[in-house]
């Protein structure tokens, strides 16, 4: 059993809920405990350090202050709460009139932080902790050769990666073929996808998916795999802006790595959030199911 | 002189100390205008100047230019010019440091409504502990935009109908510790 | 950042190499890096020369401190001297913990010809953590202080 | 016990130097002077403007004689700058060297503190004087030099140094690891700025370099073993089997012809073939072909084929040539091992590998070569003639995710290129994308100009993405090259046909071992670190191995030319003078303290000790001893003594260097 300090962040508990429902059902049958982090609160996230440095860095640091009490790993399943939470460490300790400050701070609501959390992401675990060859031997309805685009997103590997590539990466594609699928090319796969703009500038963040969209359908893919909240919400609930906007037809699932884990591991559906998706993948997983089960 | 015109729009000294002042801001005494962060950028073509120009301008003390374009407003945070630049500026960073600087001087731009947005969200945070999406979004649009408010009532219907949506934001149990550290912090001389 | 302040400053005694840590430490001389003031150096040809003794004397002189700095494995001038160091000085630990020095107060680091950076990292470190140790105070058993 | 029975007691005189402000800046040297003028021993304490300069000289010259100084310690730079010249004026002044000490409060106090430098001046000074009180006098010993030089290497760096030392009489052996020499300057095709072809300037000196009397070519060779000192290295070399023999072979090429077998060439950097046996160039000296034996199917499927031998008159065939070892003398090494050009396809964004026709510069080198793989023409994958081609600067180079520094030759042979692609094909164009124009030779600003006046596109900036996808009709089929233009501040995305990357130079993928085998130094950007950046641009941390070429760091031809001629001088100074003087700070035996125990034996790297098995003690060849000391502090009978770094010597330096600070509290 491999225990970790659990981050879900902000989205899992809304707009992404199916993410942190299929990855409580995966971790559960991969023998991983997420204890969630008690009282945590936004990781501070970029618009924070957009609006202010200090109280951002203080924000995701009360964070790492619970973590560190745990004195396990902080994984979180969401990129934009990963590399927050890392840029927050790393800031915390390149900089010392900011660690004065941010301690000031903490001393005065008794939180402590000595920089001693790790903070991880999910696919980070998976590939290096659980690593693919247990999580293969979970599968027990693996897909027959489902083309899948792995969309890894810009904050999962950017601006500093400890486990992959940060243009060119591959981690997915390992933990996607021990499912029985198959990964198409996908020379977008960590080109961005327009982020918050989505909400503030959303013609420049519609545009940007369209090319992404048009990458993956054009080679091939059937539906697209992503582990970050924000990418999933844009392409799967924009995606129909997108054709709105540029009368085009996309009609490709864009499914949470941990939903299509969970299907090969056979579980239910329901469970894996599969019925918060906007672009409903049960037409696409069914032509898989023949060879299934 | 030829640039007699530009030392009229030269602002008082002091905007390069400052930026450099902020983590992340010393970077831009690193930058050789190569043009790699500008052309890297998926958002360059929307902004009044690119990130390149952007550090030639706060070298130039052009605090106003800088602040008020809308350059900040479309940096998606992609990090591509981060990881790109080959003397190791953060840009990205850099973006945000200024956006914040903008906030600081209550310098506020017409064509990008991302500062309004992340002000609406800072205020979510504050008052939830978490995001609550809907209430930051309706906050958001009904600020800067009713009628995209509007526009956007299909779409959120859409992600309601989906479970996705909670319409009443649930207090976080940390919310009051992070209160605490957010007065603190604005003590500190934080943003108001 | 350079270290004076007004509290305690310890001595810090190194042993650098002739061939790669001591031109290493002109390195940074000749760039105009500043680094804390409490090293203070002794140069020997290289660090396989580094009898345990004259650390036990740097610190029996006043030393709260000592640090050894040769070239990186497999850079030695003398082609190994500095794996004989690395194996010499891994009893001399064991020997200081003995006496009482606390093991924070002695350090073997490698930094090489082009390491002035390096150098300067090593030095102020070593100071802010002899620093935090405060000064010396060799504590002596009632019975070795008898006999 | 005090070793001063057989001279008078120490009268120490020391010497602060100001270094003009360099010292004087920040330490207060008056008060320094005062301080060590109250010392024990010290006769005279000054301090000086510049005690480097003649008059410092000669103030030391003349306490001596007057003050009758028997010990001198001048704090000044470091002794790595200076000791060998203060160490001159007291012999001159009849003073032994060895009763000299430096004490280094520039490099290592006022260049690195501002606080509390003139404390530590003043702590480093009395730990010099102690140390200087107990200093003893030693005799250097002069041991004869061996008149011949290595030379590693046979580009043209090698090449220009070899011929320069053969010139003036000495032998050489020049070491080259491929069949011929000539190195990448063979295979450029024009040389910038005066466009002159590379192979016409290159192929006189090396037929000369393979004619010389003095000079023994040994190509296909690599150095295995380098033992010794300056003056008196022990060198082996692995000569590797041909399998042609060199005295029979008449330079006939028929086996070339008739070998069935073909390889990548390594010289067209894999744009054209050669045979499995071949030489790696027409013009290739020696003119004797080697055969590869991965790709000649004799030795991949054992006795098979023999074409070669068949059709070989002379009988120069040898499939049972094997590996040969040759030891050489030699008393000077000139190391000119070269560069690597840095593979760009770890830069993902620009598609080398992956896109076709972008090609490396040395590939575009080959391609318009009149001898390379397309006869001079510029040719596209397909055969056709581009149009259009955009050429990329600081490809690896001045980026800190590759290379921090600049390769110097890249801005030059880019615009040599684009004048080279006009002049192939009318009316092509040009785009030279730079961050900026380095233009600082001799001629270069000129050749900039006149590149200009050629109607070449300069565009101000760094390429961000090279990619085949299209997003307009006219980017179909082409390149497209994206960056931004910093002059207009415009985004740009260029499709061109051909795309050419300036990769950084790099040293050498085996130059760690290179510097290990010869013992110098690598700089933090892996060249081999001269003694000092301007006034031993050559000289390296060992005695006798000088460096030269791009071996020490990217540099064009002139620059290398020149930096050859540097060390061949400083080889030909050496062997010239017949003899060296060995440094006496080496170890030695007490014979009467010594257990026999044979510690030591095995801990001397130079085999500097053996073992007297009638006395049963340790002896200690002074000559062999490089004096690094490990053997002393090993030794449990204490029986080795470090001359000139003796326990005694540093147990009182560390002790002085301490005398401001407390002793340690004692609790019981």
């Amino acid at each position: 059993m491999k225990r970790y300090s659990y981050f879900p962040g902000c989205s899992l508990t809304a707009t992404a809920v199916a993410y942190g429902l299929s990855v409580e059902a995966v971790s559960e049958i991969l023998a991983i405990e997420l204890a969630e982090l008690e009282d945590w609160t936004c990781c501070g996230s970029t618009p924070y350090s957009c609006f202010d440095e200090l109280e951002s860095v203080c924000i995701a640091g009360r964070n790492l202050a619970l973590a560190e009490k745990t004195g396990l790993d902080l994984v979180t399943p969401c990129s934009a709460c990963y590399s927050t939470l890392k840029r927050a460490d790393s800031h915390l300790k390149a900089y010392p009139e900011l660690r004065s400050q941010v301690s000031e701070i903490f001393q005065a609501t008794g939180l402590e932080y000595q920089g001693k959390v790790k903070v991880r992401h999910l696919v980070d675990v998976l590939l290096n902790d659980v690593r693919p060859e247990e999580i293969e031997d979970k599968v027990v309805i693996p897909f027959d050769g489902l083309r899948v685009a792995p969309y890894y997103g810009c904050q999962l590997v950017r601006p500093d990666s400890s486990f992959d590539d940060p243009e060119y990466p591959q981690s997915l594609t390992r933990l996607i073929t021990i499912l029985g699928a198959e990964v198409t090319p996908f020379p977008l796969r960590s080109r961005c996808c327009g982020g918050t703009l989505i909400i503030s500038e959303t013609d420049v963040a519609v545009s940007m998916m369209r090319e992404l969209l048009e990458s993956a359908q054009s080679n091939g893919a059937e539906c697209i795999v992503t582990v970050c909240p924000l990418c999933q919400t844009n392409l799967d609930v924009y995606q129909g802006m997108v054709n709105s906007k540029f009368k085009t037809s996309y009609d490709l699932p864009v499914l949470f790595l941990t939903q299509l884990m969970g299907m090969a591991f056979g579980i239910e559906p329901g469970a894996l959030g599969l019925d918060r998706n906007v672009v409903s993948p049960g037409k696409v997983l069914a032509q898989h199911v023949a060879a299934r089960a | 002189m030829a640039n007699q015109a530009y030392q009229v729009t030269v602002e008082e000294d002091g905007f390069v100390d400052e930026v450099c002042s902020v983590p992340g801001g010393e970077c831009v005494n690193w930058c050789v205008q190569c043009g790699m962060c500008a052309a890297s950028c998926p958002s360059v073509s929307w902004m009044d100047h690119s990130p390149r120009k952007m550090i030639a301008l706060i070298r130039a003390e052009r605090r106003q230019d800088v602040l008020a374009s809308n350059s900040m407003g479309f940096c998606a945070s992609c990090y591509l010019c981060t990881v790109r630049c080959p003397k190791g500026v953060k840009v990205t960073e850099l973006m945000h440091v200024l956006e914040s600087l903008a906030v600081r001087h209550g310098v506020t731009n017409g064509r990008t409504a991302t500062p309004a947005m992340h002000r609406a969200f800072v205020e979510s945070v504050k008052s939830d502990g978490r995001i609550h999406e809907f209430g930051f979004m309706r906050r958001f649009y009904l600020k800067t935009n009713p009628l995209a408010a509007l526009k956007m009532i299909p779409l959120g219907l859409k992600m309601f109908s989906h479970g996705r949506l909670p319409l009443r934001a649930k207090k976080a149990g940390g919310t009051d510790q992070l209160r605490a550290i957010v007065k603190k912090a604005e003590a500190l001389g934080g943003a108001k | 950042m350079a270290t004076p302040a007004p509290e305690y400053e310890p001595r810090i005694v190194g042993f650098l190499c002739n061939w790669c840590s001591y031109q290493g430490a002109d390195l940074a001389g000749t760039s105009r890096m500043h680094y804390a003031p409490n090293i203070r150096i002794v140069r020997v040809m290289c660090t396989g020369r580094i009898d345990p003794t004259f650390v036990a004397k740097a610190f029996a002189a006043g030393a709260d401190g000592v640090l050894v700095a040769g070239c990186h494995p497999g850079d030695c001038h003398y082609i190994e001297g500095n794996y004989k160091t690395m194996r010499r000085m891994a009893l001399l630990l064991k020997f200081l913990d003995q006496m009482g020095i606390e093991p924070e107060r002695f350090r073997l680091e490698w930094v090489s010809a082009s390491e002035g950076a390096r150098w300067v990292k090593v030095a102020n470190e070593m100071t802010e953590q002899v620093k935090a140790l405060g000064p010396l105070v060799r504590q002596v058993a009632p019975k070795e202080a008898i006999a | 016990m005090s070793q001063h029975e057989h001279d008078a007691e120490p009268r120490i005189g020391v010497y602060i130097c100001h270094c003009g402000s360099n010292i004087a800046g920040t330490v207060d040297v008056e008060r320094v002077a005062g301080f060590a003028q109250g010392l024990d021993s010290v006769a005279v304490a000054r301090d000086y403007k510049f005690m480097c300069s003649d008059p410092g000289q000669q103030m030391i010259k003349d306490d001596i004689k007057e003050l009758g100084l028997n010990r001198v310690v001048v704090a000044a730079c470091s002794p790595r700058m200076h000791e060998p010249t203060f160490r001159r004026v007291c012999q001159e002044a009849g003073v032994n060297p060895y009763l000299f000490h430096m004490a280094n409060i520039r490099e290592q106090c006022s260049w690195v503190h501002e606080e509390g430098a003139t404390e530590k001046a003043m702590a480093i000074i009395n730990a010099a004087v102690t140390r200087a009180y107990h200093l003893q006098p030693l005799e250097t010993r002069e041991v004869p030099v061996s008149p011949a030089t290595l030379v590693v290497g046979g580009g043209i760096a090698g090449i220009q140094a070899a011929l320069k030392i053969a010139d003036a009489g000495y032998k050489v052996y020049l070491v080259e690891r491929e069949p011929s020499i000539g190195g990448h300057m063979i295979q450029l095709d024009k040389t910038f700025p005066t466009l002159d072809c590379s192979a016409c300037i290159l192929t006189p000196k090396m037929a000369d370099t393979g004619s010389h009397p003095n000079i023994e070519l040994m190509t296909w060779s690599e150095v295995v073993d380098v033992q010794g000192y300056i003056g008196n290295f022990k060198v082996t070399i692995k000569k590797k089997p041909r399998y042609v023999d060199m005295d029979k072979c008449n330079s006939c090429g028929v086996c070339m012809e008739k070998c069935p077998w073909k390889a990548d060439s390594e010289f067209d950097v894999g744009l054209g073939k050669r045979k499995a046996i071949y030489t790696p160039f027409p013009q290739a000296v020696p003119n004797v072909p080697v055969i590869d034996t991965e790709h000649c199917v004799y030795f991949t499927r054992d006795g098979a084929c023999r074409a070669c031998e068949k059709f070989c008159d002379p009988d120069a065939i040898d499939f049972n040539q094997t590996e040969e070892l040759v030891d050489v003398d030699v008393g000077a090494i000139v190391v000119a091992t070269g560069y690597d050009l840095m593979d760009p396809s770890p830069i993902r964004e620009y598609g080398y590998g992956r896109l076709d026709n972008v090609l490396t510069s040395l590939e575009f080198e080959r391609m318009c070569s009149a001898t390379g793989p397309t006869g001079g023409e510029l040719k596209l994958k397909d055969g056709s003639t581009p149009q259009s081609a955009a050429i990329v600067h600081c490809v690896g180079s001045r980026d800190t995710n590759y290379h921090e520094y600049c390769s110097r030759v890249c801005c030059m042979y880019a615009l040599k290129y684009s004048h080279l692609i006009k002049e192939k094909v009318e009316g092509a164009d040009v785009y030279q994308i730079y961050i900026d124009m380095r233009c600082y030779g001799k001629g270069f600003e000129e050749f900039y100009q006149r590149l200009s006046d050629e109607g070449v596109n300069f565009i101000r900036g760094k390429v961000a993405q090279v990619t085949d996808r299209a997003i307009s009709d006219e980017e179909k089929g082409k390149l497209v090259v994206v960056c931004e233009n910093t002059l207009l501040g415009s985004m740009m995305r260029l499709p061109v046909d051909m795309v050419i990357l300036c990769p950084a130079m790099e040293a050498r993928s085996d130059a760690r071992e290179v510097a290990r085998q010869f013992n110098i130094n690598q700089g933090a950007d892996a060249f081999f670190l001269e003694r000092h950046a301007k006034l031993e641009p050559v000289a390296t941390a060992s005695d006798g191995i000088f460096v030269v070429g791009c071996a020490q760091g990217p540099k064009d031809i002139p620059d290398t030319v020149a930096q050859a001629g540097a060390g061949a001088a400083e080889a030909l100074a050496l062997i010239d003078a017949g003899v060296v003087v060995v440094d006496a700070a080496t170890a030695a035996v007490n014979a009467e303290l010594c257990s026999g125990c044979k510690t030591c034996l095995e801990l001397c790297p130079y085999g500097a000790i053996t073992f007297n098995e009638e006395d049963k003690v340790a002896e200690l060849s002074d000559v062999l001893c490089k004096g690094c000391g490990t053997c002393v502090a090993a030794c449990p009978a204490g029986a080795i003594t470090g001359r000139h770094f003796t326990d005694q010597q540093i147990m009182a330096e560390v002790e002085a260097l301490l005398a401001d600070a407390k002793r340690p509290l004692v609790a019981v």
